[in-house]
């Protein structure tokens, strides 16, 4: 049990009677890097947010580390090591760059470590060119490197990226891709992605949400072949489009 | 550059400040000393807003419950005590414990913005309701009446510490008051630049992500609300000491209003501006009490104060939402640019 | 700032100047003589604060016209508080500190007394205060020229009680005067043989008064004694008889008629209310209709109805003028000692004399009864003295006192 | 047992006239997300509508159920283009701009009207219930609110008009693109609150008369009943009005009048801690 960083139990949650996650029992290992996959409405980001307290499960038990933390507050999961980028990226629009970098990092560390922090992500992320504009002034894409900077400026054990490359040129995905790889030396990672070529680029281990359940876990490879993942995108795919 | 500008803004107005501590008092007459001194007085109840309204994010529409709150417990106590030390402290703490209930109450149970809003006005109102009904001997804290709609006159100002018989004259309380603005003024600043002020802006701009970076914004925003409401109880005692009173229309609706739009008038988010809206807006709302040349202009047999309010708060709200101090800044720094290209 | 402040000031002032002048006159050089006034000009009370306005203006302005005091002109300083006590804190202090006001003559309200009270006291600056009120004020700096509840409540209870019975409700405005008046009531009724059965006080914006009228029906009083103050509560007269209870329980009011109700009221609301004043529009004297023709002559016939309240501040502004003369002062301690040797005059209601112990006044009192919209005079005490419960006020012997006196019970 | 009967009276006058104070307050707010802090400025001009054309010598029922929701109404119309419109999905800065139109109206009929209180007398008389009388009129105003409020909800339910005001308000985006002038919506919803406003003020004032400043008393209960309501107009109006009302009077008649209202105001906040939607924030979801 030592080994997992992450475990869910029968993790539910229903609003107004309706399922968007329903009994999941998932498992991520010290780590690991592992990508979710499915499509729209399969309850990917509802998943999420049980983790990060944002909101809170109808049923079932999220184990972080081997301690339930289920129904936690979000500061204190925070604070446990676990660190979103959300679908949309929250950010503090009114202040600078740097600004929001340093208080990312300043939470859990001094602040000559935050600063040293600071340099270190602006120089990874090539943000360094815009440290000091107003986040509300960037384009996307530099936006979702804000948002993962600030991330990785807490250092978390565990990282949940939700859909980190939208927005992004070919050029910004595969830096995405890069430092992702280079992340998963020292921490577990949760990626939520549409971009399959992404996917192929990062990871191993693909987990399929479909209909608020896990319907299959498995390598990359297996995953695109199995006609059961092909159904359930088609198969959406059509009903959006009819 | 801005930082550095607003630090030698910062040094601009501490020089001057405690230039008028010293001067003013032997170069104006007696009276402009304590017309001045409520400007001083009320302008740092509109700082405890603009900090808790425009840096913490916390729409506190019934700021001046506070400062109310604080006038009459400094109002109880000197009453009781004579000397007005522990009164002084009264006011700030009173204000401060009943914040920290209220707040806690409302952050905690996370109530939207504007319900926030609407639940500080209505706890105004219901203190407004409450002391206005203890008119009767009943009412009584120790040897004070609370007095209900009379409100609580003849009060002993401020005294020196610790001598009950040398109370403050209005030299000196011209002195507290503006010592004490600009002591708040520069507090202010200095909380804002600190981390816990960073923290709060941040707070602002994005609850959910400050909370997901692993702060306690509940925690932050308490302590914000409960710092601004000690702030305005100050001024509420101030304001107590100098006109020897204090009564139940500091908790009504038209005052509530007021502090708003001191705020507004002046630029949410500045701290310069409250000050400045607050002189503007009070100076022209005790000429129109005392005015015959502009109603007679127009025509009128007299003007209602809250008619020009209520114009100027719609003037702002939509022509120039921002507030004066941050469109001025605007202009000038659009002015250089043109100057410098 | 402070620069622009004084010149904005200072044109106001000659504004208000500009509009008293008379060109008439040529006054001897010297300041004029600075009348101080703060009145409730806009806000609720603004019915009262107007009539009382201008009673004092038409005062100064004949005060003027017959050629000032002392050679001097009267300049008369005016404040409008809003019907906000904490205005009143922050204009006494610039009326007492910069304008420099030789006398005042302000306040409404007893809260509001009660604020500008101790300001002026501690300035040096002679008050006078001329409203109907609780009574029971002891201050050698305070002159209060209306009416007391030892004149007005100690002459109208007796007569409710001999005509309807023992069984008294009291519904009051919640503040010391509502509260000092139905102490009053309790002790006046008690040496009557008569009984409070229950008293009610109402803060001043309530006008809904359905379960109290509910209550009311089930206490059975034989008659109701109200003080009420200001628009709100004027809304009871309408749901009293709505209810149908106005043919049931009479009403004797400390307050109604005083901003004119019962001319704009309907007719079968105010009709039979039982009042005592010391001044009605309708007393038959020719001094009285020589001062409504002045007044209509001035403001115009749309005024509305003027009351003691409005005659209070006329003749107080007139006995305090009638001091300086005798002192040959404006100086406070002179006017004062004039006023404390019993100085006396004739107004358009009653001769007017002061009481030099208390510092209030003796005048005729008159019950009357709201009738076809006028109020019709039944009965009329002359020189009735104020209040001054066992006799404790005695400013002579006794000039330090500072306090207000409250009925023991 | 009269008495029994005079106090549940008065506990079902209090619950409609809290529900008819509200009701406007609460169609602006439940179906276009702004907080009109005008409300009791609305009630205060519904008041004049009625005591000036009365005094004037228009029929009183005419003034009170056609001229006050009338020209009520087509104010609300004209303040939604020049100070409403400009502001929609700002919040806070509605609250203000409607706080300075409270200000300015306050203002303006105190400097037109003054503050000389007319008074008169409620009309259709009186009832003697055993040993107590009441008036026919708060028979009348109970009767009259829950009319609105039934009128309100087949109007909202049945008619064209409500359906493409609650579509513009839930998705106005959507109802654009299906051809609705979704501006002509805003705005007559908001005419339709100003005009439930102006009818509530109409049909008090003969009770409690009317001042500039009588929209003071009426809107902090009027808030919190919206409030405390939740999202949804009638439901949330109906049950919270219920709720408020009865602690009123229930206590009014137990001590006085305030401490009656600050068992309303205390009820309410408590109330909000437990239920922070409002009392219909779960059970009437897309309701109205």
């Amino acid at each position: 049990m030592s080994g997992q960083i992450l475990e869910t139990r029968g993790l539910s949650k229903r609003f107004g009677g309706v399922p968007a996650v329903d009994g999941v029992d998932f498992r991520l290992a010290e780590g690991e890097l592992r990508c979710l996959i499915g499509p729209n409405g399969a309850g990917k980001s509802t998943f999420f947010k049980m983790i990060t307290g944002q909101l809170r499960p109808s049923g079932g038990r999220v184990l972080f580390r081997g301690e339930d933390v289920t129904g936690e507050e979000r500061h204190l999961l925070a604070k446990r090591g676990i660190g979103i980028k959300t679908q949309v990226p929250s950010l503090f629009d009114g202040i600078s760059v740097r600004e929001s970098l340093y208080l990312a990092a300043r939470r859990f560390h001094s602040p000559r470590e935050a600063l040293r922090i600071v340099d270190g992500i602006l120089a990874e992320t090539g943000l360094h060119a815009v440290a000091e504009r107003r986040v509300g002034e960037l384009a996307h894409g530099q936006r979702q490197w804000v948002e993962l900077g600030m991330v990785l400026a807490r250092e978390p054990l565990l990282m949940l990226l939700d859909e980190p490359t939208a927005g992004m040129t070919p050029d910004e995905t595969a830096h995405t891709a890069a430092l992702i790889g280079k992340l998963r030396q020292q921490r577990a990672i949760i990626v939520v992605e549409h971009d399959m070529q992404f996917v192929r680029m990062i990871a191993e281990g693909v987990t399929v949400f479909h209909q608020g359940r896990i319907l299959m876990e498995a390598p990359i490879s297996e995953v695109l072949g199995d006609p059961r993942v092909r159904e359930v995108y088609l198969g959406a795919h059509s009903e959006r489009h009819a | 550059m801005s930082n550095r500008a607003s630090s030698a803004g910062g040094i601009v107005i501490a020089a001057l400040g405690v230039a008028a501590l010293i001067g003013v008092p032997y170069v104006v007459e007696l009276f402009t000393l304590v017309d001045v001194a409520v400007y001083c007085i009320l302008s740092i109840l509109a700082l405890s807003l603009a900090f808790v309204w425009g840096y913490a994010g916390i729409l506190s529409f019934g700021q001046s419950a506070f400062f109310g709150l604080g006038g009459y417990a400094y109002a109880m106590a000197v009453i009781n005590l004579g000397e007005s030390t522990v009164p002084v402290l009264a006011g700030i703490l009173v204000p401060m414990i009943f914040a920290a209930l209220l707040g806690y109450f409302m952050i905690y149970g996370r109530v939207s913005d504007v319900y926030l809003a609407v639940i500080t006005l209505t706890v105004s109102l219901i203190l407004y309701h409450l002391i206005n009904s203890t008119s009767g001997p009943e009412y009584t804290i120790g040897r004070a009446r609370l007095g209900g709609h009379n409100g609580v006159p003849g009060l002993p100002p401020i005294n020196v510490p610790g001598n009950a018989s040398a109370p403050l004259d209005y030299a000196d309380t011209f002195r507290l008051s503006l010592g004490a603005l600009l002591l708040v003024y520069f507090t202010l600043r200095a909380v804002i630049a600190s981390r816990f002020g960073r923290v709060l802006v941040a707070i602002r701009e994005n609850e959910l992500r400050a909370e997901l970076l692993g702060y306690d914004s509940r925690r932050y925003k308490l302590m914000a609300f409960t710092l601004g409401a000690g702030i305005a109880g100050f001024a509420g005692v101030l304001f107590a000491s100098w006109g020897s009173f204090i009564g139940p229309s500091v908790f009504g609706i038209a005052f509530a209003a007021q502090v708003i739009v001191w705020i507004l008038v002046g630029g949410l988010g500045t701290l310069g501006g409250a000050v400045v809206g607050t002189v503007l807006i009070q100076y022209l709302t005790t000429w129109l009490g005392q005015t015959k040349a502009l109603p007679a202009m127009l025509g009128l047999s007299k003007i209602d104060p809250s008619l020009v309010l209520g114009i100027v708060l719609i003037l702002f709200v939509l022509l120039v939402p921002s507030g004066i101090l941050p469109t001025l800044r605007k202009l000038l720094r659009s002015r250089q640019a043109a100057a410098s290209a | 700032m402070t620069i622009t402040r004084r010149r904005a000031i200072a044109a106001t002032s000659a504004t208000i100047a500009a509009g008293l002048a008379f060109p008439r006159f040529a006054f001897a050089q010297g300041q004029a003589i600075k009348l101080g006034t703060i009145a409730d000009t806009s806000g609720p009370l603004q019915p009262f604060g107007t009539q009382k306005l201008q009673c004092i203006q038409l005062a100064v302005e004949e005060i003027n016209a017959a050629g000032g005091l002392l050679g001097r002109k009267i300049e008369l300083v005016t404040y409008d508080s809003q019907s906000n006590d904490q205005f009143y804190a922050q204009y006494a202090q610039q009326i007492a500190l910069r304008d420099r006001a030789d006398v005042v003559h302000a306040g409404l309200q007893s809260s509001s007394r009660e604020v500008i009270r101790p300001i002026l006291r501690r300035a040096n600056t002679l008050y006078f205060y001329n409203t109907p009120y609780e009574g029971g004020v002891c201050d050698r700096n305070a002159f209060c020229t209306g009416t007391t509840p030892g004149q007005l409540l100690a002459n109208l209870l007796p007569f409710m009680i001999k005509k309807f019975g023992k069984k008294i409700y009291v519904l009051a405005a919640d503040y010391n005067f509502g509260q000092l008046s139905e102490k009053w009531t309790r002790k006046i009724a008690k040496e009557n043989g008569a009984e409070v059965i229950a008293s009610e006080f109402f803060p001043l914006d309530v006008n809904q008064f359905g379960p109290t009228i509910g209550k009311i029906q089930a206490a059975k009083p034989d008659f109701i004694v109200n003080t009420f103050v200001g628009p709100g509560h004027a809304a009871f007269y309408g749901q009293w008889a709505g209810t149908g209870m106005k043919k049931e329980i009479p009403i004797a009011s400390q307050t109604f008629g005083e901003a004119g109700e019962h001319l704009r009221m309907p007719q079968e609301l105010s009709e039979g209310i039982f009042v005592c004043y010391n001044y009605f529009e309708e007393l038959d004297r020719p001094a009285n209709k020589a001062f409504l023709e002045r007044f209509r002559k001035k403001f115009g016939d749309n005024y509305g109805y003027i009351s003691d309240l409005g005659m209070s501040e006329y003749m107080g502004v007139r006995i305090w003028a009638e001091a300086v003369k005798k002192a040959g002062s404006v100086a406070r301690e002179p006017v004062i000692k004039a006023i404390e040797a019993g100085l006396s005059l004739e107004g358009p209601g009653s001769t007017i004399t002061a009481d030099p112990k208390t510092h209030h006044f003796v005048f005729d009192m008159h019950l009357a009864e709201a009738k076809s919209r006028k109020f019709q005079i039944l009965q009329s005490f002359a020189q009735v003295q104020p209040t001054n419960p066992d006799g404790v006020c005695d400013l002579i012997k006794n000039p330090n006192t500072n306090q207000q006196f409250e009925p023991k019970l | 047992m009269d008495y029994a009967a005079i106090f549940v009276i008065q506990v079902a006058y209090a619950i409609a006239s809290l529900a008819l104070i509200s009701v406007g307050l609460a169609v602006i707010y439940g179906m276009m997300r702004v907080i009109n802090f005008a409300h009791g400025e609305f009630l205060m001009l519904g008041g004049y509508a009625v005591i000036l054309p009365v005094q004037a010598g228009v029929n009183v029922w005419f003034a009170m159920l056609v001229i006050a929701p009338l020209a009520v109404g087509l104010f609300g119309v004209v303040v939604e283009r020049i100070v409403i419109r400009p502001l929609y999905g700002r919040v806070i800065d509605t609250v203000l701009a409607t706080w300075g139109l409270s200000l300015l109206l306050i203002g303006l009929a105190s400097a037109a009207l003054g503050y000389y209180q007319e008074g008169s007398k409620p009309p259709l008389g009186s009832v003697v219930i055993g040993a107590y009388r009441e008036s026919v009129y708060t028979f009348f105003v109970i009767g009259i609110t829950a009319a609105i409020m039934l009128a309100l909800y087949v109007g909202l339910k049945r008619t064209r008009f409500g359906l493409l005001a609650r579509g513009t308000m839930q998705n106005s985006a959507m109802a654009a693109g299906l051809g609705v002038d979704t501006g002509k919506v805003y705005a007559a919803t908001f005419g339709l609150g100003a005009a439930l406003s102006g009818l509530a003020g109409g049909i008090l004032a003969p009770i409690s008369g009317v001042v500039p400043v009588i929209g003071a008393t009426y809107i902090a209960k009027a808030f919190i009943t919206v409030i405390s309501g939740g999202a949804t107009v009638l439901a949330g109006t109906a049950s919270a009005a219920t709720l408020l009302g009865a602690v009123n009077q229930v206590v009014t008649f137990l001590s006085t009048p305030v401490v009656g209202e600050v068992a309303l105001l205390a009820a309410a906040i408590i109330l909000l801690r437990l239920l922070p939607a409002g009392i219909t924030g779960r059970l009437f979801r897309g309701g109205i």
